[in-house]
């Protein structure tokens, strides 16, 4: 049994992405992308402006809450910059990641958050994508993430397109992918997944027929996961 | 009209809200949403309202659950990760008696933008690739001098905007404490403004920056404690999670009575 | 970037702003402008700027005196009743030198808001009957649902704002005490903004909401004290008249050098 | 020589046509509106709704300020409502009344405050309409004032339309103006002023051969503007 979690190296595939001096923002239902900025800041200090929907400007939360559009995530902000304000940034070219979440992801990084069966009456009514639509093109880069990976989660397509364009990695509980010319292609996997295990979990066909493996989570990185979640809101998506 | 006391009841309140209106809800998802009032709704038996938020859950869900909505227009309705979807608002649509007007956030922004403007369509970055313009019948627009194309989104207009606060005086000058989220917006793009409010003074007596919303815009004003619950009221209380799953686990398509008694006495402190 | 001091003097800011740039100015008309950067731009001999501010007065005018500009774009220019019109602005225009592109005060806010919100222009509702969209070739735009016509307004993003605050941190957060005027959808508006400021302290001490301009946007921040004078800043110090009259009674065309002297000591406290 | 000067008159004139509860706005170099405003406030407590271009919200200035935007216009404000709220409330039709001066005003409700010969290469430049072309159309009404009546402040037609179109009063020295189908025509003459006096002032043709007087004055007028404005800034125009 391996010292970390799916939830740690999805957090930590995350936090490694972003760059100090960055802007990042997160949504609602996004406790992954949470965990990894506060991560990535501490292992980087200052690392990337941490943007979010409550208008905190780089907040210092003393807990984290499990919704991730809670008032905690405004304490200690530097200033108001509202959702409103954001999605503007983002809009004019100045909001540099993105996290987006969604209920299904295709090969052809297409995102669907709206409905599973046909939009004017569907089979599942899902919540909407929220900023996807817009921020998944206006973004310069969008992170997504899903801690479900299995085939209907990424299908060969999805029953909706609520956004696509901008994606830039979409990591699981599994492996990274990333965008190459507009498909999916692996980009690492996880220790101990082997690559066929991720080929059944995947309802579109992987290019390749391996790929190298995830770096494990270094010492540094789990103190860093430890100190800003002692609490393991990351694990929240597993339940 | 300014000097005047705008104090209502809760219930008088929900009764300016004719069947029919188009109504937006302030807070955002599980955090100071006008609940009392969503209630307040539910108790007189409200009938085919709009519903319009950025992101919404309990209100709306509730508002389902006691068949008082028409549509929602929202680009996220679901209570996040601990509670997951909002299962009256997705009976409601998947039965077809509410129908799902999907928005991306920031076209509920851009459509209020466009009502505070007094123009009837906005032009928005974005939405390329998406099937959300084609399935929600929206046009595009061109740039008159450079051709460039966005997508139009059509102006809301709130009748009523609703909007819970932590302190309001009589005279409707709102104090939001913690996230703002688009209650500002909310409150100019509407016709009418209600505010319910922890606690309502006189006279706001705080700097000028820390007033929200200006008076002369709100037409009533409720004192409500505990107004927000079960969602959270940042400074006073957190999320009520048994209130919440009350209603999350009531059976659903029911009229929810059993959630509304849980909370007569939290809304009768404030008739 | 975050974290690392943004602090700068006037003149290694001023030099940051290259000939031709578009600059917008925040404050309005005589307060709160931002005075000792416009002199330092004066002092380096900028050339073939182009100015935008809903309304302005000492800043355009001896940005104009001392020949620095290329357009103007705002809804007025002039001092009001105590100093009347805006000599070398006027004589600038009148001569051809400077092009006065007329806004109305709400066109100015309008193009600042598509250049905010990413689009290339916005539908304005207004100028029914006035001969300014035909003077500034301004073209309409129909709603593609309801065929209403609305001007257009091409957006105007600033290669720079320059806003004078009463309190700055080392980081670039912004507190502006008093009228806000147009300055945050300047500074949202533009790609880089620089603060001049009256203190400028570690990091700001104050709630949240007093926090005008988030420090993220922020590419350099000038302690300045007396920074906006002759104009007022709120809290601070009034209009300065025969700072005013010094600029107003300098021969029209001419660089107005001696005003500048006059200026020195003020402005060189800040380097 | 009568108690009261034409400032006085003016003012009253101005503020007698506000209502309790209404939005009223002023802008930019309007020492005349905001002596009026406060006056009818007095007069008829609480008077209109005031706004203004600091943010103001029912201010109440410890002194009258020279400029009328200056800061002292927010004292005692009880929110920050600033000037692109403003204008956005005429936009949708809820900015009851709009004070909008101008440098020429002709007999067709036209406004010109931009440029005295061709707007390309001007005799004059002229300040410009700050908010007038939108706020003229916009407003359900624009109450104009200007302290000179003279054939060149109202000629037969303007040389630049800056607006048009709401116009519901000009108040002048010698008269009051109203917008009768588009046309301005006379509503009354100052006490002590003559029919001739006003014609031969004007540039357009009046209409009657004769008004009715505007009603001096009364004692309670003259103390509310002596309490409002002891320093008498409605003069300031006149200078």
């Amino acid at each position: 049994m391996s010292a970390w979690t799916a939830s740690d190296i999805m957090a930590l595939c995350l936090a490694r992405l972003l760059r100090t001096g960055e802007t990042v923002f997160h949504g609602v239902a996004s406790p992954l992308p949470l965990v990894a900025i506060l991560a990535a800041k501490r292992l980087s200090p200052p690392g990337p402006v941490y943007l979010n929907i409550t208008g905190g400007v780089d907040a210092s939360p003393r807990r984290l809450p499990k919704s991730t559009d809670d008032p905690e995530l405004l304490a200690g902000s530097a200033s108001l910059f509202g959702l409103a304000d954001i999605f503007d940034l983002a809009a004019r070219g100045g909001l540099d990641t993105a996290f987006i979440g969604a209920a299904q992801i295709d090969g052809s990084c297409r995102l669907n958050s709206s409905v599973i069966g046909p939009f004017d009456r569907p089979k599942v009514r899902l919540p909407g994508g929220a900023g996807s639509a817009v921020l998944v093109p206006n973004a310069k880069r969008t992170l997504v993430w899903r801690t479900k990976h299995d085939p209907r989660s990424f299908p060969a397509r999805v029953d909706f397109v609520t956004s696509m364009g901008g994606i830039d990695r979409v990591v699981t509980p599994l492996c990274v992918f990333r965008n190459a010319g507009g498909r999916l292609v692996l980009e690492s996997i996880h220790p101990g997944v082997g690559f066929d295990e991720v080929a059944a979990a995947t309802g579109f066909p992987l290019a390749a027929i391996s790929a190298p493996a995830t770096p494990a989570p270094s010492a540094a990185e789990m103190a860093a996961l430890a100190a800003v979640d002692p609490g393991r809101l990351r694990d929240i998506e597993f339940a | 009209m300014i000097g005047m006391s705008k104090l209502v009841g809760l219930a008088e309140a929900a009764a300016m809200i004719p069947d029919g209106a188009v109504v937006a809800m302030g807070g955002n998802v599980m955090h100071r949403s006008p609940a009392a009032l969503a209630r307040a709704l539910a108790r007189r038996g409200a009938r085919g309202l709009h519903f319009v938020k950025t992101a919404a859950a309990y209100d709306a869900d509730l508002l389902c659950a006691c068949g008082c909505l028409a549509s929602v227009s929202a680009g996220y309705v679901g209570y996040e990760s601990e509670f997951g979807l909002a299962p009256h608002y997705r009976k409601a649509v998947e039965s077809g008696s509410v129908e799902a007007r999907e928005h991306a956030c920031y076209t509920i922004i851009t459509a209020l933008r466009a009502a505070i403007q007094g123009v009837s369509f906005l032009p928005v970055k974005g939405l390329e690739g998406s099937d959300l313009p084609a399935a929600r019948g929206w046009k595009t627009v061109s740039d008159p001098y450079t051709g460039a194309v966005f997508v139009a989104i059509p102006a809301i207009r709130p009748d009523w905007a609703v909007i819970h606060v932590q302190e309001a005086d009589r005279l409707g000058n709102g104090r939001i404490l913690g996230p703002r989220y688009e209650d500002v917006l909310l409150a100019k793009a509407s016709r009418n403004v209600i505010l319910t409010a922890e606690r309502v003074v006189d006279r706001l007596d705080c700097a000028i920056e820390a007033v929200d919303i200006s008076g002369f815009m709100v037409s009533a004003v409720v004192a409500a404690p505990g107004g927000a619950r079960p969602c959270s009221c940042a400074g006073r209380y957190g999320i009520d999670v048994p209130g919440t799953r009350s209603l999350v686990e009531s059976p659903v398509g029911s009229a929810a009575d059993a959630h509304l008694s849980l909370y007569a006495r939290n809304d009768g402190g404030a008739l």
